[in-house]
């Protein structure tokens, strides 16, 4: 990796639910000050669960880190709540959008401003979200329960940068939207990133684009970091091509003919 | 690794769908009943009959209907102690106008009473949700209330309102001594367990929890809320009447109104969130924490406080008792949030991975 | 390429206008679809698409218009007559039993089936008993097709995503639909996962000749396996037919597609 | 016709009262999601706190003067209910993020058991006065018109006018501030909610003194009106019809709730009561929520329940 | 073996009747350890006791007899409660213990033929009722003069406060006055609808059957409502210290029944003075002494220790009661107002002599007045009409003993 400062460095981490479950065994990893670093992996192979154990809301899941340490610019982060996270500029867009059902959109967004005081900025704020995703604009006095499930992905993510954020982390951002939203959402990204320096760690199923945005990737299974590697590299990997981009064997196969094919089955582990 | 499936191959369905699948919880089981009816008999005092005994195994029918009710079909109620009182008031009048009525057809008789009372509240259910139902039910519970005060017909004209039953007898055998009530109920608490077991791991059940976890989408798979609903309501009712009339008849004797306040009513609601929300072993779980704990408290912190040397009156005894009571549930709650019968199927599970961690 | 028969009109949708307060959430919509077919509705986030199911299903009652099945006209469904007459759903926002089992969950897929009474079933005497585990059968019939065989007794709650899509269409196949609609059933999966599900899709669809109405955001699926495309706009219907001649439509490379597919 | 008008005012006045204990309830559970049975306990614990600071305060200072004890005694109770939410904060809820309402509600029970046991070892269990001067007898409006005039209880008015001015300032702080947001946000989903930077432990730590607050207010004036005494947490009970009749999210929903109930109840114990054997006010306010609930079965006032697929 | 015999204590000390409970059970812990302390006991046999709290609930108060009544020694049980009394109305005669249940209870189990465990002494609430009734009588200027008179019963909404209701309405049809019943639910913390309902009917009397918090809600919305408290008439569980303190001049004029004297300058009030509080032993503290409540519980105290001593008459001096023992000398009490004197009972009580076929053994009451202070006890004694109560209780027993497929004891049971 290149010689920059790493900000987040997740070391060995192992977490556990309920006491019992264990999900991820040993899970390391860094982020660059101003990178986007992917996580990619199957269903159930601890993406989320790493999310969360470095923002801390793995508590209200009734699980807990038990091994290893997380570090933020240096400093342990286990113990500190999610509110002291996003001070630190660290907000999380959680995966199945969890917006605020009874607040309007408007609301929402206007929520996510709440470490904030500048009510100036936080206006000029809101208007970069509306921009960014013009649909919310049009719906910003409905309940967000009652708007589309694309809708509420761009509300979640739109409350996260009201945040004005130094670093995000984000759980399947791709999910339900329409293919221009998922260019649009990549491309507020790397905007976000390039011109106001904000780092990403996502968590992807989308191998294809986050790998074409990110510059660093990781590749889990079964709570276990398999590979790792910079973003172009994986891309050209023969493994991931096969099982993440669906172009094993150099052409893209047909998803009509998928059905005669079976392959290994991993996740069943 | 004493408590393991592994090996234990299931080679038909009938087998995979035995209510306990696993025999080392079957053998436990069987323990646990020889223990209930006959280890029990051998030692147990009157005391322990009338204080513990009896009102646990009459609670634990009560909080089985309400769990029903609550944990399966997630309809919260806070009028069970009015269906309580309508089964046992139910029951009385029939066992009282009826002359020469065995007692086991009063009880269901008393039991199918307090089934059309939860019917009929049970109706707004299919309109009003969540803690507005929860509420809402309390107007059963004040009902009932009033209405077995003020209408004397139901009392059998007794001028205050307090009635009595004695000379039970069961297939001809009296139910004088305490034992002899206690196997009673136990025989019946055993009865109704195995048939609302049945009932939730069947078709009933899975649309009683469908329509709990998620009502919409139960009815786009062809549930209907209305049958669910009031289905629930029904059974539940039904048992918590034949609990009502158990505790009427068999354990107190002779009852007034206030013996099913809604106070009794919360407490029915502790049993069932503290014991598990729809776990059958739960609502044992939650009877018994219910029951036996403020006892065991009352009678053990006086001879604590002996131990460290103070003299606790009894009007201290009964505050500590409500702290620490109070405390405790909060305390179980962080412990485990979805109840006792949460911890032990999680304590059962440590035990399957032991001496391993994971 | 389509070597598959496909049949007569089953669903017919008839100038479905549906509103919420201000919001036009389907204006005039009309389409059809025939037995056999994969028949994929596409748009915008908010254009509609989960609404039309929703009306379909009965769960919205539209302001105007009406959907034929087989032949029988309704302008208001109920969700369980909609249910019996032979139309599954699985959900965008996944909508499964919590609480219970991913068998219980498909489980209850079989329940219009079950034809024994509550006190049968408390008593669980012999043909309740029979009934429940030929049914039992069934669904692990499907536990294997999915192949989520090792999952079994978890509570759904605890699967990950993509597993629990699985479960929610293991519950509507239950049901043995004559049309089954899918609500994005491969939000949120990598590639290797939508080729399984497509899989699934299309076994249905070939070996039980089960209709399927599909939404979907991933041009990939939906151009290579639908027969049909709707396309919705804001409510609005801008284009309708074979995967191709959609593809290329400049109303719909405008709307929904963009310049890169 | 002057009956019925003093049956009306009377219950109006009883109303507002109930709306007092109400609001307490909606405050939480707006703001947090929290179904709060401690509600009655809470009350009851602040007037207690208060009757009972109030009485010993000559003797710990040596001051005689009533209305300086009453203010002393009154924000004594204050902090005392600060405390109160802070240990809720501490040692319950935080260890409760995430979980569902059901367990929330039998945690808040859980508390209110603790709250009476408390509360009665701390105060003792006797009936305590408060005196804060309020006048008691009643006195006879329009006696011109009406023979005998409309009886009216001063007492009564002040404290509806007391309560009228909490629940417009509780509207305002949830509607128009951030920190209003906020509460409503936690409501809606504490997880989401911790995601983006709101401090749960000081939001509920707000919230319960709020809540403590209104209760020590309703507690007080109930406390002049009828004494303190743990039973009054029964009180609790008269409230919860209002709670749903107005919405249990909706702080205006609370006051009119609050009057229709309490009209409501008078009125039919009064008109309808000596037909049937009188007793109907409790069991009738709740069917009258009820009724009210078929209809609109989120209350009058509340947020729609939200179910969708 | 210590020679000892056991009284088990029902009390509540917490809960909305505590005000009330507590003052009572004090007295009759008081008494017992005057007893022990000043006399060594009854003829060396030494008193012991437990306390159980009830919470005035009927399931704790089952459970709390029996933890109790298998007690070495054990000797009656007062329940301190109507619903805990008819709960156990049923059981004690299986196990063959006696309820003493002075002033409360069943009306009816006042007839010792047909309750033969049950002793309600010293009245019942049908006694306490005729009396506020001759009282009204009286300073009307006779009984004729109720005709027409309105009378309302503002009633705890229980069994307890349900009992009177047959006897008004028996004096109601004999004496022509109009009798409306206002029901308070329990614990009676609301009354305003009750209170209007008084406003517009202005009854002229006002009979408070109530307990507990009921009581000084009653007295305060009675204020409230401008009714005036001296045609308010309480029975005499609503009419102690507890129950108008808070209201003070707000309660002033109101009466009450009186069942017992009190005050300090009782001999017997002094001899716990003495023996008991100033040795640092007494179980509540030193100004509840004397109070209307306590003294009550400290003469049922009396009543029991007296049974024993009764008892021990028959069976032995100086030996342990059987509860069955204890029973007989409950239902041959004979204390004359010569032997009320010297217990130092004088002032508080009027002879008191039980039968087979009486378990009462006197119905006897006073009137007494708040005077925005204190309690003031008009001299004059009224006792209940017999003619009209002895029909009514043989009657109720009947349907009782009909209703129960019991018979009648025969009367050579009585020297058993
Ligand atoms: N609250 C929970 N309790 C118990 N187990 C859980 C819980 N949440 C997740 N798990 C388990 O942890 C494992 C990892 O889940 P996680 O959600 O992190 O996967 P993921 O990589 O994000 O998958 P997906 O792509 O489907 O979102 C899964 O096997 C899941 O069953
Ligand atoms: N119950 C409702 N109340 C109010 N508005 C609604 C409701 N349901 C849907 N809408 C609105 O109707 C429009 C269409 O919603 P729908 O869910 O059908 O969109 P969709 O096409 O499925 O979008 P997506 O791809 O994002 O899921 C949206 O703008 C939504 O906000
Ligand atoms: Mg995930
Ligand atoms: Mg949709």
């Amino acid at each position: 990796m290149e010689p920059k400062n790493i900000v987040l460095n997740v070391n060995g981490i192992e977490v556990i639910y309920n006491h019992v479950i264990l999900v991820l065994k040993g899970v390391s990893l860094q982020v660059p000050e101003g990178g986007i670093v992917a996580i990619l992996g199957g269903n159930g192979a601890g993406k989320t669960t790493t999310l969360r154990a470095i923002s801390n809301l793995l508590e209200g899941e009734r699980g807990e880190v038990t091994k290893g340490s997380i570090e933020l610019r240096g400093e342990r982060i286990e113990n500190l709540t999610p509110a002291d996270l996003v001070k630190r500029g660290v907000v999380q867009v959680m995966e199945g959008r969890h917006c605020f059902a009874h607040l309007t959109i408007e609301e929402n967004l206007l929520a996510g401003a709440y470490t904030r005081s500048d009510k100036g900025e936080i206006a000029a704020n809101l208007d970069k979200v509306y921009t960014y995703f013009s649909r919310l604009k049009t719906r910003r006095n409905s309940q967000a329960a009652y708007t589309s499930g694309g809708e509420q992905q761009m509300c979640a993510i739109g409350r996260a940068i009201m945040a004005n954020p130094s670093m995000v982390l984000l759980d399947e951002p791709s999910m339900g939207l329409a293919p221009q939203i998922v260019e649009e959402v990549f491309n507020i990204v790397k905007d976000l990133n390039a011109k106001e320096g904000v780092t990403f760690l996502l968590a992807e199923q989308n191998t294809n684009m986050a790998l074409k945005y990110a510059d660093y990737g990781y590749i889990m299974e079964s709570g276990r970091v398999v590979m790792d590697g910079a973003a172009a590299d994986l891309a050209n990997n023969e493994d991931v091509k096969e099982f993440y981009l669906g172009v094993g064997g150099g052409e893209r196969k047909s998803f009509k003919d998928v059905k005669s094919y079976k392959r290994r089955k991993r996740w069943l582990a | 690794m004493l408590y393991r499936e592994n090996g234990q191959f299931k080679t038909s369905y009938r087998s995979d769908q035995q209510i306990f699948p696993i025999a080392q919880d079957r053998i436990a089981i069987g323990l646990l009943l020889a223990v209930a009816f006959v280890g029990v008999p051998l030692f147990a005092s009157e005391y322990l009959y009338t204080s513990i005994l009896i009102p646990f195994v009459i609670m634990s029918l009560a909080a089985l209907g309400v769990n029903v009710l609550v944990g399966y079909c997630g309809q919260i109620s806070l009028g069970s102690a009015a269906f309580m009182a309508v089964g046992a008031y139910g029951a009385y009048n029939f066992y009282a106008r009826i002359p020469g009525l065995p007692l086991i057809p009063t009880l269901i008789l008393g039991g199918l009473c307090a089934m059309f009372f939860g019917i009929l509240f049970g109706l707004p259910s299919l309109r009003v949700k969540g803690l507005y139902l929860a509420v809402a039910t309390l107007a059963a519970q004040f009902f009932s209330d009033w209405m077995f005060l003020r209408i004397q017909w139901f009392t059998n004209d007794s001028p205050s309102g307090s009635v009595s039953v004695n000379n039970l007898k069961v297939l001809g055998m009296a139910l004088d001594s305490p034992m002899a009530r206690y196997l009673f109920c136990l025989s019946l608490l055993a009865v109704i367990a195995l048939l609302v077991k049945n009932l939730v791991r069947g078709a009933i059940g899975r649309e009683w929890m469908a329509i709990r976890d998620m009502d919409v989408a139960a009815a786009v798979i062809g549930i209907r809320p209305m049958y669910a609903k009031l289905s629930a309501f029904a059974v539940s009712s039904f048992i918590i009447g034949m609990a009502g009339a158990l505790w009427g008849f068999i354990h107190l004797g002779s009852w007034e109104p206030a013996a099913f306040s809604v106070e009794l009513s919360f407490r029915l609601l502790f049993m069932v969130i503290i014991g598990g929300l729809g776990s059958v072993m739960g609502s044992f779980f939650g009877a018994a924490f219910i029951v036996i704990l403020p006892i065991a408290l009352s009678r053990l912190l006086p001879t604590l406080g002996d131990l460290v040397g103070i003299e606790l009156s009894t009007a201290t005894v009964s505050h500590v008792e409500l702290m620490t009571f109070g405390g405790l549930i909060v305390w179980f709650l962080i412990v485990e949030p979805h109840g006792l019968a949460k911890l032990w199927s999680m304590g059962k599970q440590k035990l399957r991975l032991w001496p391993f961690p994971h | 390429m389509n070597h598959k028969k496909i049949g007569d009109v089953v669903l017919d949708v008839n100038n479905i206008s549906l509103r919420f307060g201000g919001v036009n959430a389907l204006t005039d919509i009309s389409f059809d679809v025939r037995e056999h077919e994969i028949r994929s509705i596409i748009g915008p986030n908010g254009a509609g698409k989960s609404s039309m199911l929703n009306c379909i299903n009965g769960v919205y009652t539209p302001q105007q218009g009406s959907i034929t099945f087989r032949g029988q006209t309704f302008s208001h469904m109920n969700s369980r007559q909609v249910a019996e007459m032979g139309i599954g759903r699985t959900f965008q926002n996944l909508a499964l039993f919590k609480g219970m089992s991913v068998i219980d969950n498909i489980m209850t897929g079989r329940n219009l089936k079950i034809k024994s009474n509550i006190l049968m079933q408390a008593l669980r005497i012999g043909p309740a008993e029979r009934e429940e585990i030929a049914h039992r059968e069934f669904v692990e019939h499907i536990i294997d097709f999915l192949e989520i065989q090792a999952h079994r007794k978890t509570p759904v709650g605890q699967l990950p995503y993509g597993l629990q899509k699985r479960v929610d269409l293991g519950r509507a196949l239950a049901m043995e639909p004559q049309v089954l609609l899918l609500d994005e059933p491969m939000a949120g999966m990598n590639v290797e996962e939508k080729q399984d599900m497509c899989r699934f899709v299309l076994d249905v669809n070939d070996e039980f000749g089960t209709t399927i109405v599909l939404i979907e955001h991933d041009m990939g699926v939906v151009m290579d396996i639908s027969d049909r495309v709707v396309v919705l706009d804001y409510g609005k219907k801008i284009g309708d037919g074979e995967p191709e001649a959609v593809r290329n439509s400049e109303d719909v490379i405008a709307a929904y597609l963009g310049t890169s597919h | 016709m002057a009956f019925f008008l003093e049956t009306l005012i009377g219950g109006l006045m009883a109303g507002m009262l109930y709306s007092l204990v109400a609001l307490g309830f909606v405050l939480i559970y707006k703001a947090s999601g929290v179904f709060n049975f401690a509600q009655g306990a809470m009350v009851l614990f602040a007037a207690l706190a208060m009757a009972r600071f109030a009485e010993w305060f000559p003797g710990w200072t040596g001051i005689a003067n009533p209305v300086l004890a009453n203010i002393a005694a009154f924000v004594f109770a204050g902090v005392l209910m600060f405390i109160v939410a802070w240990l809720v904060e501490r040692l319950v809820l935080r260890h409760l993020v995430n979980q569902e309402g059901a367990t929330l509600l039998m945690a808040t029970l859980g508390i209110a058991y603790f709250l009476e046991g408390l509360g009665q070892s701390m105060f003792g269990s006797d009936i305590y006065p408060i005196e804060i001067g309020m006048p008691k007898d009643p006195v006879f409006l329009f006696d011109k018109v009406f023979p005998g005039g409309i009886l009216v209880n001063q007492e009564d008015v002040i404290a509806a006018g007391i309560a009228a001015a909490l629940v417009i300032a509780l509207t305002v702080f949830f509607q128009k501030t951030k920190t209003g947001r906020a509460l409503r946000a936690v409501a809606d989903d504490h997880q989401a909610a911790q995601s983006i930077g709101i401090p749960l432990g000081r939001i509920w730590v707000i919230v319960w003194c709020v809540a403590g607050a209104v209760a020590l207010v309703a507690g007080m004036i109930w406390g002049s009106k009828l004494g303190v005494q743990f039973s009054l947490t029964t009180i609790a009970l008269r409230a919860l019809p209002v709670v749903i009749l107005g919405g249990l999210t909706s702080v205006p929903g609370a006051i009119i709730g609050g009057l229709i109930i309490g009209v409501g109840e008078k009125l039919s114990e009064v008109y309808l009561g000596p037909y049937v054997g009188g007793g109907i006010e409790i069991w009738f306010a709740y069917v009258l929520a009820l009724v009210f609930l078929l209809f609109r079965p989120q209350g009058l006032f509340g947020e729609k329940i939200i179910d969708r697929v | 073996q210590a020679k000892e015999q056991f009284f088990p204590l029902l009390s509540y000390r917490t809960g909305p009747y505590a005000p009330n409970g507590t003052p009572w059970a004090n007295g009759k812990q008081d008494y017992l350890k005057m007893i022990n302390a000043r006399d060594g006991g009854i003829n060396g046999v030494k008193l012991t006791f437990e306390e159980c709290e009830t919470g005035y609930a009927t399931d704790r108060g089952v459970e709390c007899y029996e933890r109790l009544k298998v007690h070495p020694g054990v000797s009656l049980i007062d329940p301190q409660s109507t619903g805990i009394t008819f709960a156990l109305t049923e059981k004690a005669p299986a196990d063959k213990i006696p309820l003493l249940t002075v002033g409360y209870g069943l009306s009816m189990s006042a007839d010792g033929m047909a309750f033969k465990w049950n002793f309600e002494m010293m009245g019942s609430y049908w006694t306490g009722a005729d009396i506020i009734l001759q009282s009204i009588g009286k300073s009307l200027g006779g009984m004729d003069k109720l005709k027409g008179k309105k009378i309302a019963l503002v009633y705890h909404d229980s069994p307890f406060g349900k009992e009177p209701i047959p006897l008004l309405e028996e004096r109601a049809k004999m004496h022509g006055f109009n009798l409306q019943l206002l029901p308070v639910t329990a614990p009676g913390v609301e009354q305003k609808a009750t209170w209007l309902q008084v406003r517009q009917s202005r009854p002229d009397y006002v009979l408070l059957w109530g307990w507990g918090v009921m009581n000084s809600t009653a007295l305060k919305e009675a204020q409230a409502t401008g009714y005036p408290r001296d045609k308010m008439y309480g029975v005499w569980w609503a009419g102690a210290e507890p129950d108008v303190r808070d209201v003070g001049m707000g309660a002033k004029g109101y009466h009450a029944l009186a069942l017992n004297g009190s005050g300090k300058d009782q001999k017997v009030i002094q001899d716990i003075m003495k023996y008991v509080q100033d040795k640092g032993q007494g179980t509540g503290p030193k100004d509840e002494v004397g109070s209307v409540l306590y003294t009550r519980g400290v003469m049922i105290q009396m009543l029991g220790v007296e049974a024993v001593r009764r008892a021990q008459e028959r069976f032995g001096k100086g030996k342990v009661m059987t509860s069955e023992q204890v029973r007989w000398g409950l239902e041959n009490l004979n204390l004359d107002q010569k032997k009320i004197d010297a217990m130092g009972f004088g002032g508080i009580m009027r002879p008191v002599s039980t039968s087979c076929a009486d378990h009462m053994g006197s119905s006897w009451a006073r009137i007494q007045t708040w005077d925005g202070a204190k309690w003031n006890i008009a001299p004059e004694w009224y006792q209940a009409d017999e003619q009209i109560l002895k029909p009514m209780v043989k009657a109720a027993g009947d349907k009782y003993l009909a209703d129960k497929k019991m018979q009648r004891r025969e009367a050579a049971d009585c020297n058993s």
